[in-house]
């Protein structure tokens, strides 16, 4: 069963709250639900970002002295879509706030 | 060379640096910012001088010093120059557009609007999925803050509604580009398109994700919905920039990521793109509202530009000229447009009409307005030439078709709007306040606009030929409008006399058909320009318009192929279009002229470019088409028609006509309809004698003509207002016309000929006089004139030789046309149409004499006791057009004659023999000369002989009839004129019963009808738009895979 | 001839009927008459135009086949000349009306141009009918090819085309049952209502002549021509006599009516002889 | 209810593209390109030691520009929005009088923001070398912005203190992004500065600085909208 | 309008005051319906031809063509019809029927005539070419007859117009009027029909008459 195992588990969690989020945000008539729906939806995105930079057996790409210097590439998942993580975040939390200021 | 990153950096630094100047005031703050923005625009037109120069080779600039796809970089191209110039450049106008409004605002506002255009310039630069991403939220975000900074409830919601479909959007395309990610390892797009993503499922899914989300942001028809509010409420110098310099941004964007999906992708595109712009303009009829009618047409003209994009590999080397016209025109026009709302301040178009006060806003309206729809000599109008004309030549004909479908929908409700704005009541005092602020940016559109076409003729093929002097011309003229009418009259007819000069010599001994019908336009045009000298004060926006239609006329004469001839087609109805409506009541009918017109010129185009495809560009070309060349022959034969208002496709012209201003109603119809039979005479020249028999096309023109003239001329008959009367009139002489180029014989064609030039002399007689009259009395109502003659004789003469050779009889020149009309018929084997045809020529003799009788004879009324004789400056033309009967009727040879052997190079049989002055063909024969001289001398002799008798005849006095020994007791009572043939109306009237206005208004009922029915989708509900969206992107993948 | 007409119209109806040499006196009366009024200048020229039509299409008409004298000046222009040329006298004869500013001139030009259009419509499908039987417009031409017998005539070589002219022939005279354009007491007297003393006799003269230019033109198309004066004078009595006959046993059409019947029955008559010889 | 099961028809048919999309997603067995390069070369060219802090501030210093741009953005849309609606309160809307903290909230307040401010410049100053950095950091600092507002309600946030913080971190970024231009290889290089030895707090170039101003610029932005979200709640 | 007319104006119809009408351009025209409508020259006497042979060729033919003017302005008019069928014929005579007064020679005042039917009569005959010739039917034209005292009808024709021919009797039949034919004929030939001149001739005296009957003048004084 390969479905059991992390990534899997992580990216149907990741859609099931997009698809979630999307409910919310089309369904709700009450305003901060709605917004709600949104952060659920975010959120959703990025735990499918982080799912896919997902690479199986890997520690988080920061080099201290767990990890070392040296061959690196075989140690670590994958540091982009963390950094892409990163700025969705801030960016969802910009159009939370915008979406909630304009009410 | 400034590096594009400075654009990153002034805009930024300007934007936070923003914050130091707490202390400060707002003003300088603004300042601040414009003088950045200005920077900006320098950065990117100095980038766009060096690509035009040659020599600059595409740079891309790597932030972090890191080579992609490591860090992100920014491409600077040519394209990538221009749209950013054109962003920065709309953002400097919008900029000083929006100054005040800024000011108040305080720094907050101006940093955001700053940070907005920063987002363009890098969306547009960027090589980067992931950083596309980025400034796309900036430049949503930017978007959405400033649309709230119209603080009004419905602008606000109007920006929730934005926020939460741009957020639902960006999540698409952020999960589009994670994945396109995971399959690529890449985040660059070259690399995406390198990486044939969409051979795997998953990654064509990514890809669809990624282009999805991109349209979404264009706003695609029908899940526009938010984007519809937003244009509506925000402030419009805000929906200017969102038009133009965003919708231009995020095109580019799209056209820069099309190529990451397969071909089949650009083709969704194209589909998806030409949905979006037949529904969107299909809804902008019904719409009243001035913004959100811009959103529409916004939407439609993006959804055009997105199917041209999808269409870029069919394009090939044409592309980037098609689309970078398309895109300047909706640029230039929509940023005008917006701002202009934003000057007019009235939400309903209808009430638009207090922008009428200022002359100059009028114009750069009108402008702004024709190269929407693509008009020339506006860039838009080469643009959707050359895209139709490429179509055509992949055989794309259903697209051909629904862009014109979809462009005719806009011109349905833009020239709706124009004539709000032209003819709408004003109804307040007040007149619009108009900052020097806010028209800078206006005018300076404007005037690209023109600049713009100018420059893009030159990069269609033939259009290089295009002669722009008389436009230049114009425009000069146009700068002196506050001159008085006269001395601008003198101007517009030395103008004129020179034109003609400089090429209808030539033409003489070139092309004497040509020179025929360009002798009918310039000295036509010449002999009613002469009679404007009676209007009194500036007259405003006469002489341009005039001089746009003649120059357009002059342009077709000349034409060499099939460019300069649309293009010259196109400004001849624009002018006339502008002439029409400056009618009292002429708006309506002004309206459908222009619907029919650019109906019947898109059909036209479509033929033009299904030939273009098969043989070329020249004119010549219509006569080597070797497939489909009925179907192409039949729509540029409808073209034709619709301006020489064949039935079916008259009913513009009887208004049209008749509302028009005196002189010109002459203009109009004596002269502007030879256009449409000056088009059929090269479209019958190319399909060659030797159709004359088998082609089924000519055949049904053949009737077409008879029954045109048959219902013109009865319909004639039945009206009460004399300039309809000749309007109707004109229909059925038109009719003629086309019966009898359509016999395709050496005869028919001199009897065309004929009429051509009988219609146009005796047409201009009696608009003239009958216009002149009517500038006296005050009256179109023929039962409201009578007895005229006594007050005006030469009027009365004018007209009466008018009806003379109108109706044919001898020994005018009317006759000579009807000789050869039975000989060419008879020896055609037409009969039946023949018969028709006659008989509508003596039906001619009904509406003929009830507009002598009812206007000139019978009772004089009381309130015209003393009205004068009309104009001297009317007197002047009409009396030189009757010289002109005279001559042609006495020695019809001298002009028929060179034509015939003119036109027996097409047709070398059957001709016309001349013997002295004696026509004579197989069947008959017939001397104009000696019918003239002995018609003279027994009319003499009969006179001497009454005379003799009736020397002492008493003059008596109106009323002096015999009454039944009673006595009338009122002119009005005593002239019969209204409902004259009652009769025979009764008989006949059923044949000229509105059928077919009642089928063009059901046609026009019922796509107002779907419109209204379609627009249901826009609830205004954020969270449906948010589920169109979701809907929209469901149907699409349910579609695609 | 007129008054031999009129007479057999009065013989029909059992009476004894005026003298033959009547319609000479009045035109005589008419033209001693002392007193004249005119409406003006188109009052004036109505009659004048009028009779320049009647002479006029006289003067284009070939009377005695192959008689050089006779022919006229038949060498300006045919039939198709001929058949415009009508117009020329009503459209004078409406306007010199029209300038008289009285009602009932105005309706009965109405009345009659209306009844004209379609009198014509039968009238022009028999012209070209004969055209292409004959292949020529040229009057003469077609008499000539009517020489050689009794059965080389239109009459029985193209016999639907010479029924539905005569059948327009009826409404070109004017006389019962189409001669609502007159009506006398409707309207008096329709058109020149207002005419009166060497005017009306100016246009006696001409109705004179129109009756037998009329009679003298379907005499050509139809009837073989005449080769001398006496087979004219009797050929065009027997056409002229056949619109008396009808106008005496038939009661008057309305205008519409009689609109609505031209373009039914003649018309169709009319039709058939083109496609006979299409 | 019609519409509601509409939408959900609507959705399950959008979760198809999901479905398809997790079919084809196989799980990761070694990195990508782009990672393997960060995670050989990252050390040497940028010297951070979380990688991914160097492709954040440096590799992809655009994105964060970005970023920080739509904080910025943010924070003054809901300025002058904030801004607005004063100005419609100024018109008889009368500020409700909130109720003051318990005393307990008051005094812990007190002893934890400096710390938690504290907290936060440690996470952004050692943004290159711990997982944390510029934006954590910011969030952390704001929340101790939000203890003190709710600690002491009736104190206004200083809007222009805050705005000048955010203003001069902002524009220093800008002109560290420049400086980049003119003394290393491009546009936010963090070669301006030596790299220094790998793993020490002054290392990466200047990826500490910027990270400091991102850390900064952030706190003052996640405030000031916490403050101004806290005002217009209060006038409502 | 002449003066004494003046105090007919209460009589006058509200169509015949003068009033004003708006030309297009503005200005105020008056019109004054009696007046301006009209020729208000007076009739002239004209001479017959000079050359008598001519004059009576001219005669002749005058009295062979009789143009009757179709109106029947009293009982009388009942015998007009008879004259134009088979038992009389007076086709035969050259007498014929017209329907307007500008084509008529002969007018047949059938009977007695009302003042309002004067009225008519008056303008139809002044409104026929001359020479023109009146034939009075009936008793009542010569002196009223039964209708001698009625307050509405005239009593002798011959005040008003000039009359050539009486046919006596009440009714006279149709035979009787074609002998007033004859009777005519034989007057015109004699060159004794000058009838229109004698009218001009003593204009004012018939004027004055007429006037004096008709109150509610509302026409020139000669209609032309």
């Amino acid at each position: 069963m390969k479905y059991f195992s992390l990534e899997y588990i992580s990216i149907i969690t990741g859609f099931l709250l997009v698809v979630i989020g999307i409910w919310g945000i089309l369904t709700q008539k009450n305003i901060i639900k709605m917004i709600i729906g949104f952060t659920i939806f975010d959120t959703g995105l990025h735990v499918i970002m982080v799912s896919i930079a997902y690479v199986r057996g890997k520690t988080a790409p920061i080099l201290d002295d767990a990890v070392g210097i040296k061959d690196v590439a075989d140690k670590i998942v994958d540091p982009v879509p963390q950094a892409l993580v990163l700025t969705a975040i801030v960016i969802g939390l910009g159009v939370t706030a915008n979406v909630s200021l304009c009410n | 060379m400034i590096s594009p990153i400075h654009i990153i950096t002034i805009a930024l630094g300007t934007a936070f640096a923003l914050g130091f100047t707490g202390k400060l005031s707002q003003k300088i703050s603004a300042f601040i910012m414009l003088a950045a923005v200005g920077m900006l625009t320098f950065i990117s037109a100095q980038w766009v001088y060096a690509f035009y120069s040659g020599g600059q080779e595409t740079i891309q600039i790597f932030t972090a010093g890191f080579k992609p796809p490591y860090s992100v970089n920014l491409q600077m191209g040519y394209q990538e120059a221009v749209i950013s110039l054109m962003i920065n450049f709309v953002g400097l106008l919008s900029g000083i557009y929006l100054f005040k409004t800024l000011v108040k605002q305080g720094k907050n506002a101006i940093a955001v609007y700053i940070i907005l255009l920063m987002g363009l310039n890098v969306i547009v630069l960027t090589q980067d999925m992931f950083n596309l991403f980025v400034f796309l939220e900036v430049q949503s975000i930017a978007t959405a803050g400033l649309i709230v900074l119209h603080k009004k409830k419905h602008a606000v919601s109007s920006g929730f509604k934005y926020m939460v479909a741009t957020g639902i959007i960006a999540g698409l395309l952020l999960l589009g580009i994670i994945f396109a990610y995971y399959f690529t390892g890449s985040l660059n797009i070259q690399d995406f398109i390198n990486a044939n993503m969409t051979a795997s499922k998953g990654g064509a899914i990514a890809v669809f994700l990624i282009l999805g989300a991109i349209l979404l942001e264009l706003k695609p028809f029908p899940a526009n919905g938010w984007a519809l509010d937003v244009y509506q409420s925000a402030k419009p110098g805000l929906s200017a920039i969102i038009s133009s310099a965003s919708g231009t941004a995020v095109l580019f964007v799209l056209y820069k990521i099309a190529a990451i999906g397969s071909f089949d992708s650009y083709d969704l595109l194209a589909n998806l793109g030409i949905i979006t712009f037949v529904g969107s303009n299909l809804l902008g009829i019904k719409q009243k509202n001035a913004q959100r009618l811009l959103g529409y047409s916004s939407v439609g003209q993006i959804g055009l530009l997105v199917m041209i994009i999808g269409f870029g590999p069919v394009l090939g080397d044409k592309f980037q000229f098609i689309a970078f016209t398309i895109v300047v025109a909706h640029f230039l026009a929509k940023a005008g447009l917006f701002w202009l709302a934003g000057i007019v301040k009235k939400d309903n178009i209808k009430k638009w009409s207090a922008l009428r006060k200022k002359p100059f806003l009028l114009v750069l309206f009108g402008t702004f307005v024709f190269t929407l729809i693509g008009f020339p000599p506006f860039p838009s109008f080469f643009g959707k030439w050359e895209l139709i004309m490429v179509l055509a030549a992949k055989s794309n004909m259903i697209w051909v078709a629904a862009i014109l479908l979809g462009s005719f929908f806009e011109g349905i409700y833009l020239f709706k709007w124009l004539g709000y704005v032209i003819k709408g009541e004003v109804s307040e005092k007040k007149t619009i306040k108009v900052p020097v602020h806010k028209i800078i940016p206006v005018a300076i559109v404007g005037i690209l606009t023109y600049v713009v076409g100018f420059f893009s003729s030159t990069f269609v093929e033939g259009g290089d030929i295009i002669n722009y002097l008389p436009l230049f011309f114009i425009a000069a003229l146009f700068f002196v409008d506050f001159l008085p009418a006269f001395v601008k009259n003198i101007i517009a007819i030395a103008g004129m006399a020179y034109y003609g000069y400089t090429f209808l010599p030539e033409l003489y001994e070139k092309d004497l058909l040509r020179f025929i019908f360009g002798t009918i336009f310039i000295g036509g045009g010449i002999l009613t320009l002469i009679a404007g000298f009676y209007a009194k004060g500036k007259r405003q926006g006469f002489y341009p318009a005039a001089l746009i239609m003649f120059a357009g006329l002059g342009g077709i004469i000349q034409a060499e192929n099939m460019l300069q001839f649309f293009f010259a087609w196109e400004l001849m109805t624009l002018g006339s279009y502008i002439l029409i409506i400056r009618g009292k009541r002429s708006m309506p009918h002004g309206y459908s002229y222009m619907l029919f017109s650019v109906a019947g010129a898109y059909l036209m185009l479509i033929g033009f470019a299904m030939t273009n495809a098969q043989a070329g560009i020249s004119l010549d070309a219509l006569s080597m088409i070797t497939s489909h060349a009925n179907l192409i022959y039949l729509m540029l034969a409808i073209g034709f028609m619709t301006k020489t208002a064949t039935v079916g496709l008259h009913i513009w012209l009887p208004g049209a006509h008749a509302e028009a201003e005196s002189d010109v109603s002459p203009m109009v119809s004596a002269i502007l309809l030879k256009a449409g039979v000056f088009g059929l005479i090269i479209l019958f020249i190319a399909m060659g004698a030797e159709s004359a028999g088998t082609n089924p096309i000519l055949y049904i023109l053949g009737w077409l003509g008879a029954i045109t003239a048959l219902v013109g001329n009865l319909a004639a008959s039945f009206q009460e207002d004399a300039k309809k009367l000749l309007a109707y009139s004109s229909i059925g002489q038109l009719g003629y016309i086309l019966f009898a180029f359509a016999i395709m014989t050496h005869l028919g064609w001199l009897t065309g000929i004929t009429y051509s030039i009988n219609h146009f002399l005796f047409k201009a007689v009696l608009f003239l006089a009958i216009g002149a009259v009517v500038l006296r009395v005050k009256t179109h109502k023929m039962y409201e004139m009578g007895g005229l003659i006594k007050r005006m004789p030469l009027a009365f003469i004018a007209v009466l030789i008018g009806i003379i050779t109108l109706s044919g009889v001898p020994p005018l020149s009317g006759f000579a046309g009807k000789w050869l009309f039975y000989n060419a018929v008879i020896l055609k084997g037409w009969y039946f149409q023949g018969a028709i045809v006659f008989f509508a020529g003596i039906i001619a003799f009904l509406y003929c004499f009830r507009l002598i009788y009812a206007v000139f004879l019978g009772q004089l009324k009381d309130e015209h006791r003393n009205v004068k004789e009309i104009s001297i400056w009317f007197i002047i033309p009409i009396y030189i057009l009757i010289i002109g009967i005279m001559i042609f009727s006495a020695r019809p040879d001298l002009i028929l004659q060179p034509i015939g052997d003119a036109i027996a190079g097409y047709f070398p049989s059957e001709t016309l023999n001349w013997n002295d002055t004696t026509a004579s063909t197989t069947l008959g024969y017939w001397s104009g000369y000696r019918v003239m001289i002995i018609i003279g001398i027994m009319f003499t002799i009969l006179f001497a002989w009454l005379a003799l008798f009736n020397r002492k005849s008493k003059k008596v006095k109106q009323f002096n009839i015999v009454y039944s020994g009673e006595r009338p007791e009122r002119p009005e009572t005593t002239h019969v004129a209204h409902n004259m043939y009652a009769g025979y109306n009764k008989a006949l009237g059923l044949l000229v019963a509105p059928f077919i206005t009642q089928f063009w208004n059901y046609m026009s009922e019922t796509v107002k009808g779907t419109a209204g029915f379609v627009r249901r989708v826009y609830t205004g509900n954020g969270q449906t738009y948010a589920l169109h969206i979701i809907m929209y992107l469901v149907i699409i993948y349910l579609i695609v895979f | 001839m007129s008054a031999t007409m009129r007479k057999i119209g009065a013989r029909v109806a059992g009476r004894y009927g005026i003298p033959f040499y009547q319609p000479w006196i009045n035109i005589i009366k008419l033209y001693s008459l002392r007193d004249s009024i005119t409406h003006g200048v188109m009052f004036y020229l109505g009659p004048i135009f009028r009779v320049s039509g009647g002479v006029g299409i006289f003067l284009f008409m070939p009377l005695i086949f192959a008689s050089q004298h006779f022919s006229n000046f038949s060498f300006a222009g045919d039939l198709v000349l001929i058949m415009y040329f009508q117009f020329f006298g009503m459209l004078g004869m409406a306007l010199g009306a029209g300038e008289g500013g009285h009602p009932h001139s105005a309706i009965g030009i109405s009345r009659g141009l209306s009844q004209f259009t379609t009198i014509e419509v039968p009238m022009t499908l028999a012209v070209i009918s004969i055209a292409i039987q004959y292949n020529t417009l040229s009057i003469s031409e077609i008499v000539a090819a009517q020489q050689g017998g009794i059965l080389h005539w239109t009459l029985f070589t193209n016999p639907f085309a010479t029924v539905a002219a005569m059948l327009s022939l009826l409404g070109a005279f004017g006389h019962s049952p189409f001669n609502l354009v007159k009506a006398p007491n409707e309207i008096p007297i329709g058109p020149p209502t207002e005419y009166h003393s060497s005017f009306l006799g100016v246009l006696r003269t001409n109705a004179a002549i129109l009756h037998v230019i009329e009679a003298v033109l379907f005499m050509n198309l139809f009837f073989g021509g005449a080769g001398n004066w006496f087979e004219l004078i009797v050929k065009s009595f027997f056409i002229y006599f056949w619109s008396v006959f009808v106008g005496i046993v038939f009661p008057r059409f309305r205008i519409e009516q009689s609109v609505q019947w031209f373009l039914k029955i003649p018309l169709l008559l009319g039709v058939i002889a083109i496609i006979i010889f299409m | 209810m019609l519409k509601n099961s509409f939408i959900l028809a609507i959705l399950i048919a959008f979760s198809l593209i999901f479905v398809s999309l997790f079919i084809s997603y196989e799980g990761n067995d070694e990195l990508s390109n782009l990672g393997k390069y960060y995670a050989e070369n990252g050390v040497q060219e940028v010297g951070a030691q979380n990688l991914v802090t160097s492709i954040v501030v440096t590799y992809r210093g655009i994105d964060t520009l970005g970023e920080v741009v739509i904080l910025f953005l943010t924070a003054a849309i809901i300025g002058f929005f904030l801004k607005l609606s004063k100005k419609d309160s100024k018109n008889g809307k009368r500020v409700e009088k909130l109720r003051e903290a318990s005393e307990i909230l008051k005094t812990g307040s007190q002893a934890l923001v400096p710390l938690i401010f504290m907290f936060g410049m440690y996470i952004f100053i050692n943004g290159h070398l711990t997982p944390g950095g510029g934006f954590q950091g910011g969030a952390v600092i704001a929340t101790g912005f939000v203890l003190m507002m709710i600690a002491n309600p009736v104190q206004k946030v200083k809007h222009g203190v805050l705005a000048f913080v955010e203003s001069i971190s902002g524009f220093s970024f800008v002109v560290i992004g420049i400086l980049g231009i003119v003394l290393a290889g491009g546009f936010l290089d963090n070669h301006i500065l030596k790299l220094g030895t790998f793993g020490e707090i002054l290392s990466a170039g200047a990826i500490p600085i910027i990270y400091s101003f991102i850390g900064l610029k952030v706190g003052a932005e996640l405030s000031g909208i916490v403050g101004s979200f806290n005002e217009i709640q209060a006038e409502k | 309008m002449t003066n004494e007319n003046k105090n007919h104006e209460k009589f006058l119809h509200e169509e015949n005051k003068i009033r004003e009408v708006k030309a297009p351009d503005g200005s105020i025209i008056k019109v004054d319906p009696l007046n301006d409508y009209f020729l208000d020259d007076r009739p002239e006497i004209k001479k017959p031809k000079t050359n008598k042979i001519v004059e009576k060729f001219l005669n002749w033919s005058r009295a062979e063509s009789l143009w009757v003017l179709g109106f029947g302005t009293g009982c009388g008019s009942i015998e007009i019809p008879p004259l134009m069928t088979p038992r009389f014929d007076a086709f035969r005579f050259g007498v014929a029927m017209r329907p307007t007064p500008r084509q008529s020679n002969v007018f047949i005042i059938s009977g007695y005539l009302a003042v309002k039917t004067l009225k008519r009569v008056i303008r139809s005959y002044e409104q026929m070419q001359g020479p023109k010739y009146v034939l009075a039917l009936g008793s009542c034209t010569i002196n009223g007859g039964m209708y001698w005292d009625s307050y509405n009808t005239i009593n002798r024709l011959d005040h008003f117009i000039p009359v050539d021919v009486y046919v006596a009797g009440c009714m006279p039949r149709p035979e009787a009027l074609l002998a007033g034919f004859m009777k005519l004929k034989e007057r015109i030939k004699a060159g004794r029909g000058e009838g229109a001149n004698e009218y001009a001739e003593k204009f004012d005296w018939y004027k004055a008459n007429q006037k004096k009957i008709i109150n509610d003048w509302n026409m020139p004084d000669y209609n032309w």
